[in-house]
């Protein structure tokens, strides 16, 4: 308990954390500071681009084996499982129309990346090591959440609106190609690539991060003053609890896996994260009639920052628990 | 100068629909158009800015085409099957062009 | 393929006034609009252009409202008191829409 | 509210002729014009996207004036001057505009 | 004497000044040569949340005495007063109307924030060190000025235009809320938050400081090649007399403060720069009847480069003088 | 032969090879990922800055003597002479009409600057030195080259369309003035201005090219996908093979120059590569009629990969036989 207190007073002090605070306190303000849309997904390709790279060369250097396969497939059955999980609870606590809690409820079997980076961040400061194939677990449950909700949906009226060419942008959309081909560069090029590129993508990245975290508070807290007004008692309860349902099913998945305690640690984020890019993307197109002032607000202004300053800590000193480290 | 009548249709559309809403032009056989950001702006969903955004589930793009008269029922037509349930702003203008031959 | 009548709005303006223009317009009840990056431009205070400004002081906005005729002298009367002794230019053209409900 | 009549002429054209038409406007003694980023299209010769690109040879601009009517013909002239071989669409359309001692 | 020569030879000589040059050039030769508008957005906010930051450290290693506050005092008092002092010089040299001299003079008042970030520059690689807490003395010298240019043309006139909303804007304008928010960051994380984000906000600081001035020089060169022309020689004379007044007022204020050579310098450097983002924002929605191409070109085209080439090395010059360094 | 092979492989394997392939294969995959505009832009921005700097240092380094002189000279010779030398084969492999021909041949007689950084980069990791003033040959080359189409074409119809406003948009665009501006601030200011920003323009220099590379990988494989099938077998095989035989004579020049291995390697490079900047945006003023999908799509989306895959191991091969390094 004091491991956790201290570890969040760290994390809550640490200039990532505070960077995010100070973007959701400039929106909460109604400063102008605004961050170039470019600029902000050029930084979002390059985060993507080193973590994937460096998950890769972390996988060549420690060779690849069966827990790679079976981490993936537990990651992909945990997407497609967390928003029927999450489905009734959020019925039950908010009273939200199937339809809208099926579209928030796939945004928790999906991951927020920016989380996960987040949370190697930290392994990195505590000098923890972790599976770099997480990575690749990350990407494989951006999707299958999609499926869920439509189903669940699709229960209740009898329609489905997927078409193929929806099913290739979801599968192929920008994060999830640059985040599994990083990856494999990282694999074979192993640590003479690494070594050719450290510079760019190591040692800037946790300054990078910072830079990152501030536009993402600055959009937080944009969304917070536009909606969050708007969203019911129930539904913020449920941006907390879910996130905590989901991490106590990664967590316990990861130490049935046998992962490090940094591996169980990230499967813990992984779980306990909402997507905001791709979920939201797909379910504009798949289901317009869903509000996305619910589902975006809620996974960004509540989620995320739930995650990223009391998430973070907690996971991983339960995972430092559950693997005795 | 000679000058021909057209009609020119902007369309406001969210951005993740405006591979559809291409798609269903090239169908109708419109193959000229230009496409522009949109920054910002308000409707009945609420005000949202595209400033610091990160995915592009937020965004909106107009698109505008501009066609003979007698073209027009078939793109509204074809445009009407995307935009339908989606969030969006079409709007038809008289207008007269150059070169009436490109169209 | 049924349309109605309705007036498009065109408003360029600095961007530093962009925010007291939308809030003037949603004063007087007009609550579609549709915001868009002017890059670049010339008038009688001279050519400017966006190109590596770091400011926003120096960039203009175009502000597009698609609105029915009869709330039209309404707006021209908010955006008037906004725009009144500033940079800008204020058009009106006549247009049609697809979905009058949404108006 | 007093309104005058005036023209809306929107010049669609390759970005590297952005300049040349700039000038032949100024020369055309039309001195208020705005230019907004085109940011993809399609047309005769394909369709393209800026996104990504390095150069500017890609690109596309719209260049939108708001003329007095009895300026538009020396005004196409002297656009169609530069637009004549290439890429680009010019349309015309009637509005109102306030503050007419402006144009 | 020949200290300043040689001060002023290596800094015109130095990668910084360079760059600018060449950009100033650029234009001037009306090369196409163009900055994103987002690229120069995202590293004006990267040069901000550095130069807080690293203030915000060094606060934080020396702790925060009665300086401080006497220092912050100063700053604002100077804004206020300076527009006040350079109004009627304006006036006799260039018979500006009241309205355009009063927002003319609001922009000597204010600061230039790029202007400072190159003085930290140039005291750097001198090995100089300076207070951290200047950079909060920038933070608070950005605004008062505009409220004296506002009275100076009241005076006239008998009318106000600033509402409520203005000032919320003008107060919490992006730059000021980054820069004194990344300080605080600064000052809490201290020397352990540096040193994890050390190589993105420290080491290519210079680099990324360069491209920017090279952008700086090209705004300016254009500036000066469009409006340049129409600046009466009574204005272009302001815009070289002005910083020097301010330098010499912030010189001695600088000296009264018992500040560090280095910190002497710093002021001087605050008052002597002229705002080109901050004021001229305020002043188009304020004062929307001033005309924007005399401020804008003077303080881009005229002041800054001054400042940079020349007055940099002088005001070094100086301080080093007066504090017997 | 077999050093060719296993150079050729370790450039393939490369992570500067293995980002261009991500994404170009994205590309042709439909992903939807991009790049921004703007931060293309700037990394391109960058990429010319830091070449052309230490460009110049290198000279500041060794001095400047007449060889640079003699290499500027051949650099103009052979742009201007590759166009003619190619348009005949052109025209006989690919049935081309004469307006078109000279187009894309007038492309093969100008550089592509990022495959002369990929060069400078293989060099490097392999520790061979090159004449630092390359940079300034391959400024040199941009250009002329354009006027030889203009040539080509006026043989056929007798008109000319270059005005001297052309001219200088040519002569001054932004790459050309940034290339030879920062070659002259990396002279100027020599070691001491390279330790100043060393860690902004060369440590991150190499992951800055591996995501610009990835940027282009999309470009020319979109280019592929939109175009490619359009382009006839004739054309194709002539952005392979002249390539070969604007190396060749690059090969020649250079060895009668007595450059050092990594010179001829050099100008192999800058013989072989083609533009797709400054060429283009010439051509598409100066000579609309031609069909932009042509020459945009054979430069980009088929030399500019075989370049970067094949042509740099081969280039090399053949410059260390040829000064039996
Ligand atoms: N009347 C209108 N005029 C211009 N743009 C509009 C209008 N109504 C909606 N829009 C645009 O379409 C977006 C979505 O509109 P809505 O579906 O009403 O929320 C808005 O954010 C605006 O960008
Ligand atoms: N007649 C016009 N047509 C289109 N845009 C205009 C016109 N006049 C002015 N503008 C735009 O408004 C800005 C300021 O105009 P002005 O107040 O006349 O200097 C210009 O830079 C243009 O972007
Ligand atoms: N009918 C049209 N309506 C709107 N934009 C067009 C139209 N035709 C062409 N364009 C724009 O002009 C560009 C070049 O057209 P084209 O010369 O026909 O290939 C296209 O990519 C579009 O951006
Ligand atoms: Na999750
Ligand atoms: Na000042
Ligand atoms: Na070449």
């Amino acid at each position: 308990m004091d491991g956790i207190l201290s570890l969040a007073l760290a994390n809550l002090t640490s200039p990532l954390i505070l960077s995010f605070v100070l973007g959701f306190v400039a929106a909460l303000a109604r400063s102008d500071l605004t961050f170039p849309e470019a600029a902000a997904k050029a930084l979002s390709l390059y985060l993507l681009f080193a973590i994937g790279f460096k998950g890769g060369v972390s996988v060549s250097d420690h060779g690849v084996d069966g827990s790679l396969g079976l981490a993936l497939l537990a990651g992909v059955v945990l997407s497609f499982l967390l928003p029927i999980i999450g489905f009734p609870v959020l019925r039950t606590i908010s009273g939200l129309d199937r339809t809208n809690a099926a579209v928030v409820a796939a945004h928790y079997g999906s991951i927020s990346i920016v989380t996960f980076v987040a949370g190697t961040s930290v392994l990195e400061s505590q000098g923890i090591a972790s599976e770099g194939y997480m990575v690749a677990v990350a990407a494989a449950m951006e999707a299958p959440a999609i499926l869920s909700a439509l189903w669940l949906i699709s229960r209740g009226e009898g329609d489905r609106r997927m078409d193929a060419e929806l099913w290739r942008e979801i599968l192929l959309n920008g994060s999830i190609v640059l985040l599994i081909g990083s990856f494999f560069i990282g694999m074979i090029t192993g640590q003479d690539g690494l070594r050719e590129i450290e510079s760019f993508i190591v040692s800037p990245f946790k300054g990078a991060l910072c830079i990152f975290l501030l536009d993402m508070g600055l959009i937080a807290g944009r969304g917070l003053r536009g909606r969050g007004g708007g969203l019911s008692l129930g539904v913020v309860a449920f941006g907390i609890i879910m996130p905590l349902i989901g991490a106590s099913l990664g967590a316990g998945t990861g130490v049935l896996l046998g992962l490090t305690t940094g591996g169980v640690m990230l499967m813990m984020v992984l779980c306990a994260s909402a997507s905001y890019i791709a979920v939201p993307a797909a379910m504009r197109v798949a289901v317009p009639e869903a509000d996305a002032g619910i589902y975006l607000t809620l996974s960004l202004a509540i989620t995320f920052p739930f995650n990223l300053a009391l998430g973070l800590p907690i996971y991983l000193a339960v995972a430092k628990a559950l693997t005795g480290a | 100068m000679q000058t021909h009548d057209a009609k020119r249709v902007a369309i406001i559309i969210e951005a993740p629909m405006e591979k559809r809403l291409t798609r269903a032009l090239d169908q109708a056989d419109v193959t000229g158009y230009s496409i522009l950001d949109v920054k910002g702006g308000s409707g009945r969903s609420g005000r949202w800015s595209g400033a610091g955004h990160i995915g592009s589930a937020n965004g909106m793009v107009q698109v505008v085409c501009i066609i003979r008269p007698e073209k027009l029922d078939g793109l509204l037509e074809s445009v009407f099957s995307v935009v339908d349930k989606h969030i969006g702003v079409v709007s038809v203008s008289d207008c007269q062009v150059l070169r009436a031959e490109r169209f």
